[in-house]
């Protein structure tokens, strides 16, 4: 039972970690994004 | 013209007052016109007599009836209000006399009477096809005076729960469509009691109080307060 | 009586998602003033006045409508203002007087048969005020939402394009309501027609 | 930017607890419980923000600034992933306690109606043209949905409860002991900040796609600057 349980631990930990990564490159690609949006406007 | 009548003073005549001429504005339009009562009743009958071919009152055994009828019964009158009661908001905005009465009427005013008109197809709609689908049926209901009561408290929240969305489906595009998907999630509860109320009706449980009337009735003034409060929002431009 | 009421429209602008319509405009208008607002189809003749109707709220600017000094609230202003459009139509399946009596009742005026059969002598439909209005003709009709603009004596009036589908003798009743309008109240009519421009005492052009 | 590293951990924590710390609650099938660390939080991430896009339309009524209807917009839409997620997930809990993937067990039949709302407000959203009324209609539609809500969290567990006499164990709760309790509100405050982390970024989109609009004359009603964040 218990080895089934680390096979299931470690698919979400991948899931998660992946999701994780992609969420802070968004943040990066956002922020400069918003650098050059004000930059343009000023 | 006369001398000049100048209209200073703002609030002259109540809102009930101007919410009934629109009321009787529609009923005159649509006895002429019967332009939503074709909708709702073709939808009703038909359904009706579907249901009741379709499974008639032999194929079900007596232990169901009361349940499964009373959900039939609450699947007419729900789709058959639906198919119909946005007629009033849609046909003011397709013949283009929205806009005169945005300009002479005030929002609640006009909540008020297409909300009345509403109720009045709903009770036309409940006369015709709740009689017919108990006798069509055969139904057998133990206790009458709670039914009716559940039938009326469900109608008039159903009028409640639709009327503002009829105004806002008219005012966008895809009419139809959209009104049975914006009004049956706020059906729902409604729909759920009323089934519920019915059944205890039909089979005669007692129930102390009506509860299930006494939430339809809770449920049509929350939604009828709430809807006096938006409409002004969605009406004014 | 010139003092009573007053229009105050200050520095309007109004666009939709990308097109810009109009910037800028203001003016004021006081009883006995007729205002002419013209310009290219699609300059926002129509929008302006509904605007000033406050059936459309504009982008930025104000408009604003005193009575004795005090401003109008907005949701009561409707009941000083009548108006008449193109998009406009009334109720088809009443008849004429089944429509101006529905208007009456439902802008909180006492209805009375003998007014209402006055206005429609004013606009000249008093021989068919009993058919229904899907029967009238477009010129009718437009006579018609005329009559029903007038219903309860605004000291606004709002017209736009009131001439389309009238004839020489329709375009001499808007004359006279023009006229009369112009005694006791504000006008402002929005058209290209140089006949109908010319009524203005001031003209705003909003396609300079 | 440090609170989205610790975030990032504390989630990774909060998984790990979740499969080796906390131990099966009883009255469950196997490890089936487990899933309730996950399901759980995001029926509640859904409901609330659905709750935060409802607060959002009613500052956009009464204010009409568009911020609020950034908010409102962005809330609906999470609150649609979450839901759609905490549908599956209590599917699959139900297939594997109760054999069904679907039977109508009060908890999913109200979650499935929250799904049919976000559905009916984004019909709503992408049927109205102008911007102005759609924003006003949106809004509108999300106050008069959340008025339903209480009739349903009280109305349909009582009556679909009764309609159902086979219904088994409410699975909201599993056995509380101190474990799963600190692993269970660990995981919700993780989901939590998940979300807001989410919601930031997609408000921070939709103001650099309300700044992309033509330069015309800006209100200061209609503040599309976006301030300092």
């Amino acid at each position: 039972m218990k080895e089934g349980l680390n096979f299931v631990l470690g698919v979400n930990l991948i899931i998660w970690s992946g999701l994780a990564f992609y969420l802070f490159i968004l943040d990066r690609k956002i922020k400069k994004l918003e650098e050059t949006s004000t930059a343009r406007r000023k | 013209m006369k001398s000049g009548r100048w209209i200073t003073e703002t609030g002259s005549s109540t809102y009930l007052s101007e919410a009934v001429a629109i009321w009787l504005r529609d009923l005159r339009g649509e006895f002429r016109t019967r332009y939503a009562v074709n909708a709702i009743l073709m939808f009703a009958v038909t359904t009706l007599i579907a249901v009741s071919f379709s499974i008639g009152s032999f194929r079900i055994g007596e232990a169901e009836q009361p349940f499964l009828y009373a959900v039939l019964l609450w699947i007419i009158l729900v789709f058959s209000a639906l198919s119909g009661l946005s007629r009033s908001f849609v046909k003011e905005e397709e013949a283009g006399t929205m806009d005169v009465l945005k300009l002479s009427a005030r929002p609640q005013a006009v909540f008020l009477g297409k909300l009345f008109f509403n109720l009045t197809l709903l009770g036309a709609l409940e006369l015709i096809i709740v009689p017919s689908f108990i006798l069509l049926m055969n139904y057998e209901i133990k206790l009458p005076g709670l039914f009716t009561a559940m039938v009326v408290s469900g109608g008039i929240g159903l009028g409640g729960g639709t009327t503002i969305v009829a105004a806002m489906i008219a005012q966008a595009s895809a009419r139809g469509a959209l009104f049975s998907v914006l009004s049956f999630p706020l059906l729902l509860p409604l729909m759920i009691t009323a089934i519920k109320g019915c059944e205890k009706a039909a089979v005669g449980a007692n129930n102390p109080g009506w509860p299930e009337v006494r939430i339809a009735v809770a449920y049509s003034i929350v939604m009828i307060v709430m809807s006096l409060f938006l409409f002004p929002l969605i009406w004014e431009e | 009586m010139k003092s009573m009421y007053s229009l105050e429209v200050s520095d309007l602008c109004k666009h939709y998602s990308e097109t810009l319509l109009f910037k800028d405009i203001s003016f004021e208008l006081h009883p006995g003033e007729v205002l002419a607002i013209t310009g290219w189809n699609g300059s926002g003749k129509s929008t302006l006045l509904r605007i000033i109707a406050g059936l459309v709220r504009p982008t930025t600017g104000k408009v604003e409508m005193f009575f004795k000094g005090e401003s109008i609230p907005k949701e009561s202003r409707r009941r000083f203002v009548g108006m008449v459009a193109p998009a406009f139509s009334l109720y088809e399946e009443l008849t004429a007087l089944e429509n101006l009596e529905f208007f009456c009742k439902v802008r909180g005026i006492a209805y009375d048969r003998k007014s209402c059969l006055a206005m429609m002598e004013r606009t000249g439909l008093s021989e068919n005020a009993h058919k229904l209005c899907r029967n009238y003709s477009s010129g009718m009709k437009q006579r018609l939402k005329l009559a029903q603009a007038l219903l309860h004596s605004p000291p606004l009036l709002l017209l736009d394009e009131p001439g389309c589908n009238l004839d020489s003798k329709g375009m001499k009743i808007v004359e006279n309501i023009i006229a009369a309008q112009r005694q006791r109240g504000m006008t402002v009519i929005a058209s290209n027609e140089k006949r109908e421009v010319d009524y203005g005492d001031r003209v705003i052009n909003l396609s300079e | 930017m440090i609170a989205k590293v610790l975030l990032t951990i504390w989630m990774t924590v909060i998984i790990v607890a979740a499969f080796l710390y906390a131990d099966a609650a009883v009255g469950f099938p196997g490890e089936t419980s487990r899933i309730l660390f996950f399901h759980v939080p995001q029926a509640w991430v859904a409901t609330l923000s659905f709750l935060l896009s409802m607060i959002a339309s009613c500052v956009y009524l009464a204010r009409r600034n568009l911020k609020a209807d950034y908010l409102a917009l962005s809330a609906a839409e999470l609150g649609l992933l979450f839901c759609l997620l905490a549908t599956a997930s209590g599917s699959i809990f139900a297939k594997a306690a109760w054999g069904s993937f679907w039977n109508w067990d009060p908890r999913q039949t109200s979650i499935v109606i929250l799904l049919m709302i976000y559905g009916a407000y984004f019909a709503l959203r992408s049927a109205v043209g102008d911007p102005e009324k759609r924003r006003v209609f949106a809004a509108v539609y999300s106050i008069l949905a959340f008025v339903t809500v209480p009739f349903l969290v009280f109305v349909v567990p009582r009556i679909t409860a009764s309609l159902h006499p086979e219904d088994t164990m409410n699975p909201a709760k599993p056995g509380m002991d101190p474990k799963t309790l600190k692993v269970f509100l660990g995981s919700l405050l993780a989901y939590t900040g998940l979300f807001i982390w989410i919601l930031r970024l997609r408000l921070r989109l939709l103001n650099l796609e309300g700044m992309q609009e033509p330069e015309f004359v800006v209100t200061e009603k209609m503040d599309l600057e976006g301030e300092k964040q």
